[in-house]
């Protein structure tokens, strides 16, 4: 089991903060067509195209957000995700990115990672009224934020996402739109959790490039 | 994909100018299209601002006037606003005597809402619309969709608001409309958010969805197309079922077409749906029949009863001027 | 066929038994569902009676009431009504100063309307709208369609009638506005008639009709889908093109959708048709977007254009209280 | 060649009557669908529609119509037509048996038949503004009456009948709503030449079965 990398303790450049976002903004939208399509599914059917339309406007103002310490970079990152995304991702993301910029140093450890990630879920889970268990982007963010505490490598990490994603699909949803089908919702992955798949795999590659 | 239109980026901006452009003499568009207001604002009167995804034409836009609303703000295709779009409208109509948040209850929209209030600076107070009963109300779910009943606490609380009610008259008024208001929906087709391009789901030619909501997003039940009478039978059983013992007395009847089903056929359902209600004893003394709260191109409607009382049905009656509610000016 | 139905053979008249119901304030039924007609007649008045196939709602019922209509015959869906509907319906509304029927030009349409004014004993004269510019007009032919236009020509002589003119006059306007106005229409998707239970015709994916009329009928040209400014470009261009020098000045701008389109494209096309317009010198004074001549639940729309001139703008204008036309009243 | 049936130099009896319009009641009511599918291709899809709600009146009254004189009953039956089928056809047809009514006596001969023919023809042309070559049900009524008038038997009318029909597809419409098609007109069976066939055909089985 290899550590967080260790450059992670001192403060990120304006050139590891541009391939962070760049690798989210960049999976985003390549995965679009996948998340609206898991959305028509069991949403609305716009959940690729809030996510993209949120990232494109991070891309475009993307060497701003990383002339910034990376805390004012996360909370830039988060407001354009608020003020461009829309629907309920919008507010749930840009939530979990400004309360990460508030939370964490400039120069974050291991634990400190940990601690913002906890703090950014209570976060999520304050404005959406919700908790894990009811098949939305948590039942992703919140073993991730386990296994980043417990202290696995990157690549254990990974697959804790990709399995908590995958396991959305026998949930009820009882939170989000997929709630009004009921039972219908079931046999589904959720999109938000999907999203949240691909934003923690980006970053972790982009981290294990940094390393 | 079928539509008229330039390109899936620039639907929103297209229809938006065209709709200030054809209704020059009501509204005016806000700077980056982030929300259309009332031409002739009213100096000391609560200020009424709603929006929400768009693709529900004429809802929201097209009841910003005189006796309704003094703003709205349209998100992406069946996508909430963002809060700078609700702070930007708030800003440009606030009068001094408050904003009100007209939201229909989908999380999305409440927590953009709720974002837009807690970085306001003036006084801002929230009605949440959730009329829907195909969708059962538990504390553990979102609870209920705001749908077409949005209209008729959009014109009510409108007309107390131009009568220079205060804030918490009208953020009270408004509850009490929604408190008597229930609604649901079917839908014989799907239909298509321009920038997905496929239609959001598929029905076979002899089925329908029972109990869906205004964003093409799947019902309850999955069902055989049914008579025209069966359907409102259901509709009706399910409307005065939820309101219970509560339902006698006068109410208003809206049956809205979201967008792809004629007026004939809605009209047809009016009669059907009509017969139902007043056998159960409730006398409709109010009726609005048309595609008021659409949901794209999508074929079906929503049935949705107001259980009247003196003071909502005066303020039903009050003059409205807005581009698809018109009535005594 | 997915249609809110109880039955083809039902379709009409549970249509509009909701309808009369739906505004039981502006209209009454006549017997044998043969016409609609206002509530309120107005003594002295010349009555002004329309009527053509049902399916194109809200036109004519819904443009029955104080300022328009005094009657309308709904025919079978895309059938012209019979000579009786229109002995009744002309019995029931002539005031004594004669009965104008404002007819669209098809053949069933006029001879219908014919036979009834040749057994009728009041005096009766007609108005044939023919407002069409995708049919040629050739003495060879049975000449133009009446179209969206018709509901210009109903409103301006309603106008008209209500404040007093005589027959002759009201015809002579009438015509006048007629040869004023001009509309091209075109379809995403057919049509489909409830008793014939299939779509009139069909079209691929990425196919449009160019040319089409109220009828679900094919159009003059098969063309591949455009984007929405292409074909607003090429409606005006015929629209404009058919009016020549005359075109000038102010001008009313009806975009009408046929019933399957959402209100978001119609203003989109609103948007588009305008700059078209406006950039050939034509200032758009006068605008009306939605479903008003629809075709059931067909996809597309339909552009009219009449050039203004002071009385026709002011009874435009002038207060009308219909179902689906509301204003200053 | 055998000669129109002798018996009808006599008045037609009440059963003879009912034979006759339940003959081309019958066939319309029977080919309605396939009228309605012509009618689709370039028209508005109604002329089966029409023509069966205007000949199911005509049988439901049958009785009493078939109580009158041959005169009269062509004159009741024409007005029923006239109040239920609508559309174009509906003056139409009503017009040309109303004509017969008017000028056929009540035992006529096979002059008599041509004559009246005749003059119902021109009275639907009077209604509808047209002339034969048009693509309308007139481009199977006038050859028919041409064949009466040169003494044709019965086979030979209901050949000339179907030829005529078949002659429309051709044809561009420039009278009907086919003709707004223009030159996509080209190519179909009329649907009223197709309907006039079909009455022709009916009259004349219920003539052989007379005679
Ligand atoms: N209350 C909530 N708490 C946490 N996540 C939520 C909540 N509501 C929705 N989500 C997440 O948001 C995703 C949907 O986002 P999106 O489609 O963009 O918004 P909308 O539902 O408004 O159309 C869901 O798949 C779910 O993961
Ligand atoms: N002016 C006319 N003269 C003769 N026949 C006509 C004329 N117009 C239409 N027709 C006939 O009527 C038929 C159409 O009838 P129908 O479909 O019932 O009426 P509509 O065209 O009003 O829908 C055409 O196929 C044609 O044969
Ligand atoms: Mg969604
Ligand atoms: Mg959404
Ligand atoms: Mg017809
Ligand atoms: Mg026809």
């Amino acid at each position: 089991m290899t550590d967080l990398p260790g450059h992670m303790a001192v403060a990120l450049g304006a050139d590891d903060i541009e391939t962070l976002f760049g690798a989210m903004a960049r999976t985003i939208i390549a995965h679009a067509e996948e998340l609206t399509a898991l959305d028509q599914a069991i949403g609305d059917g716009d959940h690729g195209v809030n996510m993209k339309r949120g990232f494109e406007a991070v891309t475009a103002n993307l060497p701003a957000i990383a002339a910034k310490p990376l805390p004012e970079a996360l909370k830039a990152a988060g407001m354009e995700l608020v003020m461009k995304v829309g629907g309920a991702s919008g507010p749930l993301y840009g939530t979990l990115l400004m309360t990460l910029g508030k939370t964490l140093p400039a120069a974050p450890g291991r634990g400190d990672v940990a601690a913002a990630l906890a703090a950014a879920i209570d976060a999520v889970k304050a404005r959406g009224k919700s908790e894990t268990g009811q098949k939305t982007m948590l039942d992703v963010l919140a073993p991730v934020q386990a296994a980043v505490a417990r202290g696995e490598d990157l690549a254990t990490i990974r697959a804790i996402a990709a399995e908590a994603a995958a396991a959305t699909v026998p949930m009820r949803a009882t939170r989000g739109r997929a709630s009004f089908l009921g039972e219908r919702s079931v046999g589904h992955m959720d999109p938000g959790a999907r999203s949240s798949q691909l934003l923690v795999e980006a970053v972790c590659d982009a981290i294990g490039d940094f390393a | 994909m079928k539509k008229l239109i330039n390109g899936v980026e620039t639907v929103l901006r297209e229809s938006l100018d065209g709709f200030c452009a054809a209704h020059s003499d009501i509204v005016v568009l806000g700077e980056d299209h982030k929300f259309v207001r009332r031409r002739a604002l009213k100096p000391g009167k609560v200020a009424l601002v709603s929006g929400g995804g768009s693709g529900h034409e004429p809802l929201h836009v097209g009841f910003v006037g005189h006796g309704m609303l003094d703003a709205a703000c349209p998100g992406q295709v069946f996508t909430s606003p963002t809060p700078d779009q609700m702070l930007a409208a708030a800003e440009a109509v606030d009068q001094g005597a408050g904003v009100l948040y007209v939201v229909k209850n989908y999380e999305g929209d409440v927590m953009n809402f709720e974002m837009a209030a807690e970085m306001a600076s003036g006084t801002v107070a929230t009605v949440v619309t959730n009329d829907d009963v195909a969708v059962e109300a538990s504390s553990f779910s979102t609870g209920r969709r705001g749908v077409a009943g949005t209209l008729v606490v959009e014109k009510v609380v409108g007309a107390a608001a131009e009568a220079g009610a205060d804030l918490a008259s009208c953020q009270a008024l408004g509850e009490r409309v929604n408190a008597r208001t229930r609604s649901m929906g079917i839908a014989l087709t799907s239909c298509t958010v321009p920038a997905a391009g496929t239609p959001t789901f598929s029905l076979a030619e002899d089925e329908m969805e029972m109990g869906v909501g205004i964003h093409g997003e799947p019902g309850r039940r999955r069902v055989k197309l049914m008579p025209a009478r069966e359907i409102a039978d259901e509709m009706v059983a399910a409307i005065l079922g939820d309101f219970g013992a509560d339902a006698s007395g006068e109410a208003l009847l809206l049956v809205n077409g979201f967008g792809g089903t004629p007026t004939m056929e809605l009209y047809l359902m009016y009669d059907n749906a009509r017969k139902l209600i007043e056998r159960r004893g409730i006398r409709i003394t109010r009726s609005l029949v048309g595609n008021y709260v659409t949901s794209l191109e999508m074929a079906g409607c929503s049935l949705t009863v107001t259980l009247l009382d003196e003071e909502i049905a005066r303020h039903w009656d009050a003059p409205v001027h807005t581009a698809a509610l018109r009535w005594g000016m």
